[in-house]
């Protein structure tokens, strides 16, 4: 015998401090409790895939910048190594470190997003954000000083990066990469013991490995929940098979596994920067290439490691100079694949932190 | 016009019909006519002449109300019978206290959103407010202007009637609870016997004030929020009135007057010799305020802003208004209570007691504010259980050793160093046991959950890679 | 040529493939695989039951127009074994294309199909909740084909969103 | 109780009293009801003050203008189904007649008998400062039995209301 | 110009006859209840109005005794609102409905 209740409807979004964006949740609620869930998006859709079929190879990057923007070093990495890949351009081995230390510099930005505003979604008012982007801003002044642009960096090209650092630039990532492991352990101690987030992360939005592996889940949702997979070491790309570094890997696939990997994983990337800085080689930063390139007819699905997970490009060519079809594998959109199954049953406070834990970027998810 | 597109168009601002400013004034006048009413027999005095006397404001009223009487006995006026004797000195008395009181308020509710924004500006290491005047001072009074300046909107099929009312009335017990805080010896304007009652019984009312916003709103964030403070605010109620209850039991006085010279002439504050009602009457009353940690009922990430997500222009600002007036208020309380009010160890004698008062009120502020700067929120029902099943029990644990004390206290004449020193120890011993017993009685683990750090590994693999590891759930 | 560094052959895929499920295999190149769309989903669950295949996860999946037909490529990977595999299948019919769901054996499956049915208009049958996603309800057409911009009055003036009514002017 | 003030604040309080009784009676819905009774409840509040009720006036913000409010908001929650129509029922008419017969009566008695008035003669002759501590003597003095009998009434009720509303895990 | 007892009665005569209307006449089971407690809260007022205006009475010795009495009808009134509030939850549990024409069978 339960209280007959009404389920009423209700729109978490598009405009609303926890979705990150304008993105909707059509929520079907009971008193608390979410009895169905129902994702709407497409309020940022720029079809950039339909965009860049009329557009050169090298026309295209600055749309991988615009569709992750807070990760547009990776999403210009990986759409570089997937033209390389079709086109069979060499890159030099300073430009795969330079590609190195910016992608992990944005790793670093990226998670210190996703941290902070995983512990504003579960309520702390902005605080530790605040000291998250007191990092994202160095880095950001570094992108800054490199390539001339904060968010949108549009800095690697095909066969290389744009521009080789400046002096002054190796000074200031030397002291922030000796800043970092400090800064992590202040984080470490502020956040991980912190009662009232163990209480309200732990055992929320729980997803077992087997789920995740079968969810097409990747990145931090994946390795929160278990499972040790990480393109870095499972396919290397640039240099990364030459950097010592480790996975970290939850126990419980809970938003609080997921918080620690990106914690841990902050760690980690300021480790494989140092070693890159270590062993940057001199030489050019960039092979010539046709700015009209037109490779073989052929395809090639390029990945890296983005910080939400698994950032393939899917690039189909013709022959012609600009791609037949361009597709973006947007970790984004795809952790949310499971994001129905955690919310239900959940009640609302427990779907907006697991939402959070997802780390979505709605320009990603649209597209 | 088809029905369509009228859906699609937003209504313009709602304006407020003739008939409802009738009603409006009604009750406002209404309201007006029950404070004046119920104020007037306070300051009437008829009651036997020291109920609800208005208490000196200090010794420069005292003088003046002296005079003001001397005055009155000469020039007999015809208000004498109808108003008593003294009607002067009582008029201007309350008068002074109200305007006191006011403007206290009033000001500091301007200083306050500056001091709250910096504060909290400084331990999120940015500047805050800077911009709008020296240091940004006159950044309160802009957003004042702004707000004022907005379009109130209402939304469509809200209860227009009880959707205006909330953000007046809940005024009402937000500055009628400021009455018996006494500022100094022989200054509280509303220094009533039943002073702790009266203040629980005022702020009972704000919650059917945050109901009915949320209620009248017609939406369902604000249903949710409403709902959500309602269920707080009663179950912290009983918490917050049991801490309250064991200081009138030490003190034997629920006047705040008393309270506060008790623990002068004792030179020991309740805080000292109560751990455990103070941290309750903490706790709930953050609770009560709606501030973080316990902010379930505004919580930004979750419905928006709670019960007045829909409310627009300066009526928002009276809601923001009460809510930092109500954590004020708080801060004055606990002062009050538990922090020796108006007196410091005899340094009361040359230094003004509101002084006193108020730096001690401005420390627990600041405690209110860096709460709200550090901590995340709980999720609605980990704070009633924490409530039911943890403040509760351990205030009643509480309750019934002070009141042995209280009992022991009225028959044993040790001096108040023995008896006094003792129960400080035993209080103190007595929180130390139950806060972490207690805990563990309801099932609390602190190393529940597993390790606290990410598994590092140089593996890479799917499931097997993870069942090998043992990190595969 | 431009294949993955850890991708199967699509030779080996099909040779495996054939064997487990006689005709299943269309065609096979080095890089991949294709598979009678007929019988895509057989061919997936068997790939993920394998224990040789083992692919467990369906990393990518999205459709190419070739003008005459849909290609719908399917990028598995098996994380233990480490292995990529591109299955395809192809879908000759371009007005209303049609082929299984592949969500019974992967979940992963959910929202990417929705994504391909939204801007390719390929239907997967078999799927749940098969909605347009990024684009409203009764949008004509789907954009990511390529005679997009050809079929009639779509451009200019994509009309309305749901509540407007044409002919009207919204303030 | 000649001063001008008691007598304004009498008739202005039993004024917003009973007319938020009727308006009770008069409201649609069960919410703007509720408004109305606690605006009676606490004019009534007022009038226990003008009574030398210090104690019980505080008493009555606290439990009918605090506590009895939001229970019946929680009930009206808890049905959601039923409405919140304040219908009248088949005893309109019935009752209204009742209602008009007791005030009318009470009335007329209350104006026709001789009471003999004098005036808390008795309260100012006791003195009482304030009525809090004596009502407290007497409720553990001479009505000690009722105050046990009343306390465990309440425990009664509580245990009571959370039987009957407790949800039943098994079905 | 005075107030006195009588004019005390006459109003608390005026809220319990509304009360009494209500109660009768509403037919949700909450506004019923509201109806009693604004009878309740009649009587209230008649106890204290004859305490303080106790000197036409005989009995002198305990002019409180009106107090006492309302803290008991206080009380009562608490546990009465308590329990007839979960009694409505729990028959629109059963019934879905807490209007009390229909709620005519002794059994649900």
């Amino acid at each position: 015998m339960t209280t007959a209740t009404e389920p009423y409807v209700l729109n978490i979004g598009p405009q609303h401090p926890s979705t990150h964006g304008v993105f909707r949740l059509r929520v079907v609620m009971d008193g608390e409790r979410i009895q169905d869930m129902d994702m709407v998006v497409g309020y940022l859709h720029r079809s950039m895939e339909k965009l860049a079929e009329e557009r050169t190879y090298t026309q295209n990057i600055p749309f991988t910048d615009r569709a992750d923007y807070l990760a547009a070093m990776s999403g210009n990495l990986g759409y570089c190594l997937a033209v390389e890949m079709l086109s069979g351009v060499e890159v030099p081995e300073r430009a795969s470190y330079l590609r190195v230390i910016f992608a992990e510099l944005q790793r670093i930005a990226s998670h210190s997003m996703a941290n902070g505003t995983f512990v504003n979604d579960a309520g702390a008012w902005q605080t530790p954000l605040m000291y998250m982007f007191r990092e994202r801003e160095r880095i950001l002044d570094l992108f800054e000083m490199t390539g001339g642009a904060r968010l949108t960096t549009n800095y690697m090209r095909i066969g290389g990066v744009a521009f080789d650092p400046p002096p002054e630039f190796f000074p200031a990532i030397e002291s922030l990469v000796s800043d970092l492991p400090d800064r992590i352990d202040e984080y470490a101690e502020l956040l991980i013991d912190n009662e009232i987030l163990l209480a309200r992360s732990r055992g929320v939005g729980t997803i077992t490995a087997e789920d995740a592996i079968n969810g097409s889940l990747s990145g931090p949702m994946l390795r929160g929940s278990g499972v040790p997979w990480d393109l870095r070491k499972a396919e290397p790309y640039c240099v990364y098979d030459r950097m010592d570094f480790d996975i970290p890997v939850g126990r419980n696939g809970d938003a609080y596994d997921r918080f620690l990997v990106r914690l841990e994983e902050v760690r980690q990337s300021t480790k494989i920067i140092q070693q890159a800085l270590d062993a940057l080689p001199a030489g050019p930063h960039k092979t010539d290439t046709p700015l009209a390139l037109r490779p073989e007819p052929g395809e090639a699905y390029g990945r890296v490691e983005g910080p939400r997970g698994e950032l393939g490009f899917y690039v189909v060519s013709d022959g012609g100079s600009a791609p037949f079809r361009f597709h973006i594998r947007a970790p984004s959109l795809i952790n949310l694949s499971l994001l129905r199954e955690m919310a239900i049953g959940a009640s609302l406070p427990d779907a907006i932190v697991a939402l959070g834990s997802v780390d979505i970027v709605v320009g990603e998810i649209d597209r | 016009m088809n029905s369509t597109l009228r859906q699609g168009r937003r209504r313009p601002a709602a304006k407020v019909p003739l008939g409802l400013m009738i009603v409006g004034a009604v009750f406002a006048l209404g309201f007006l006519a029950v404070n004046a009413a119920i104020g007037y027999v306070v300051i009437d005095g008829r009651l036997d002449g020291q109920w609800y006397d208005i208490r000196d404001l200090g010794i420069a009223v005292e003088e003046l109300k002296v005079q003001l009487d001397a005055i009155n006995d000469d020039q007999p006026s015809f208000l004498d019978d109808i108003v008593g004797q003294h009607w002067m000195s009582y008029a201007v008395g309350a008068l002074l206290g109200a305007i006191g009181i006011l403007s206290f308020i009033g000001g500091a509710l301007l200083a306050l959103i500056w001091i709250e924004r910096r504060l909290i500006g400084r331990m999120q290491i940015r500047r805050g407010p800077n911009r709008v005047g020296p240091y940004g001072l006159l950044q309160p009074v802009a957003d004042a202007v702004k707000l004022i300046q907005k379009e109130v909107l209402m939304p469509d099929g809200a209860d227009r009637i009880l959707f205006l009312l909330p953000p007046a009335i809940i005024f009402v017990p937000m500055m009628a609870a400021w009455g018996p805080v006494p500022w100094a010896p022989q200054m509280a304007y509303l220094d009533i016997n039943v002073g702790v009652l009266y203040l629980i019984a005022v702020s009972s009312l704000t919650t059917l004030a945050v109901f009915l916003a949320g209620w009248a709103s017609n939406n369902h964030y604000a249903l949710l929020g409403s709902m959500r403070t309602v269920a707080m605010m009663i179950s912290y109620e009983i918490p917050l009135s049991i801490a309250l209850l064991s200081v009138v039991l030490i003190t034997g006085s629920m006047q705040l007057s008393e309270i506060v010279q008790w623990q002068a002439d004792h030179n020991l504050w309740l805080a000292a010799l109560l751990p455990i009602a103070m941290l309750t009457y903490f706790f709930s009353s953050t609770a009560e305020l709606n501030r973080t940690p316990n902010d379930i009922a505004e919580a930004e990430s979750e419905i928006v802003a709670g019960f007045h997500t829909e409310y627009s222009g300066m009526k928002f600002g009276l809601f923001y208004a009460v809510e930092l007036g109500n954590a004020l208020l708080v801060a004055t309380l606990v002062a009050t209570f538990f922090l020796g009010g108006w007196s410091l160890f005899g340094l009361e004698e040359w230094i003004p007691g509101y002084l006193i008062l108020f730096a001690k009120l401005s420390a627990a502020y600041f405690v209110l504010v860096w709460l709200r700067g550090t901590l995340p929120r709980f999720r609605l029902d980990q704070l009633m259980r924490f409530a039911w099943q943890y403040l509760i029990p351990l205030s009643l644990f509480n309750l019934i050793i002070v009141a042995v004390e209280a009992s022991l206290l009225a028959r044993w004449d040790a001096p108040g160093l023995v008896s006094l020193g003792l129960f400080t120890i035993v209080n103190w011993g007595a929180a130390y046991i139950l806060f972490r017993d207690w805990a563990r009685r309801i099932g609390y683990q602190p190393d529940a959950g597993g390790p606290r750090r990410a598994e590092l590994t140089q593996q890479v693999g799917g499931i097997e890679a993870a069942h090998r590891m043992g990190t595969a759930t | 040529m431009p294949a993955g560094p850890r991708q199967l052959t699509g030779d080996t895929v099909a040779s495996a493939l054939s064997a487990a499920l006689p005709g299943a295999v269309a065609t096979a190149t080095a890089e991949w695989v294709e598979v009678e769309p007929a019988r895509i989903l057989d061919a997936l669950r068997w790939l993920h039951d394998d224990a040789e295949m083992d692919a467990k996860q369906l990393s990518n999946l999205c459709a190419v127009d070739r003008h005459d037909r849909f290609e719908v490529v399917y990028h598995l990977q098996s994380m233990d074994r480490n292995h990529q595999i591109v299955v395809k299948a192809v879908v000759g019919e371009h007005d209303d294309p049609a082929l299984p769901s592949c969500y019974p054996v992967y979940k992963g499956a959910l929202l990417q199909e929705r994504e391909v049915y939204d801007l390719m208009g390929i239907r997967f049958e078999g799927h749940p909740d098969l909605r347009r996603m990024f684009l409203w309800e009764g949008y004509p057409g789907f954009p990511l084909r390529k005679d997009f911009l050809q079929i009639p009055d779509h451009h200019p003036g994509l009309p309305k969103f749901p509540f407007e009514e044409p002919g009207v002017q919204a303030r | 109780m000649e001063s001008l003030g008691i007598i304004v604040a009498f008739y202005l309080l039993s004024a917003i009293a009973v007319g938020g009784a009727i308006g009770v009676f008069l409201a649609s819905d069960l919410i703007r009801a509720l408004a109305f009774l606690v605006l009676s409840f606490i004019a009534t509040a007022g009038l226990f003050l003008t009574l030398s009720g210090d104690f019980i006036a505080i008493a009555q913000i606290l439990i009918y203008a605090g506590a009895i409010p939001v229970l019946i908001v929680f009930a009206v929650m808890l049905a959601p189904l039923a409405g919140r129509n304040n219908g009248n029922g088949l005893y309109l008419v019935p009752g209204l007649a009742l209602g008009a017969a007791v005030a009318v009566t009470v009335a007329f008695v209350a104006v026709d008998v001789e009471w003999n008035e004098l005036s808390g003669a008795l309260l100012a002759e006791r003195d009482f400062a304030t009525t809090a501590g004596a009502i407290g003597d007497a409720l553990v003095g001479r009505y000690v039995l009722a105050f046990e009998i009343a306390s465990v009434l309440l425990l009664a009720a509580l245990i009571g209301a959370i039987v009957l509303v407790r949800e039943d895990e098994a079905t | 110009m005075t107030v006195d007892l009588a004019h005390y009665l006459t109003v608390s005569g005026l809220l319990f006859g509304v009360g009494i209307s209500i109660a009768l006449a509403k037919r949700n089971a909450i506004a019923v209840l509201m109806g009693i407690e604004l009878m309740l809260n009649a009587v209230n007022l008649s106890f204290l109005s004859f305490s303080r205006f106790s000197g036409a009475f005989a009995i002198k010795d305990n002019p409180l005794d009106g107090h006492v009495f309302v803290v008991f009808v206080l009380t009562v009134a608490a546990a009465e609102a308590a329990v007839a509030l979960a009694l409505s939850v729990l028959i629109y549990r059963r019934r879905e409905t807490v209007d009390l024409d229909r709620i005519n069978l002794l059994r649900w």
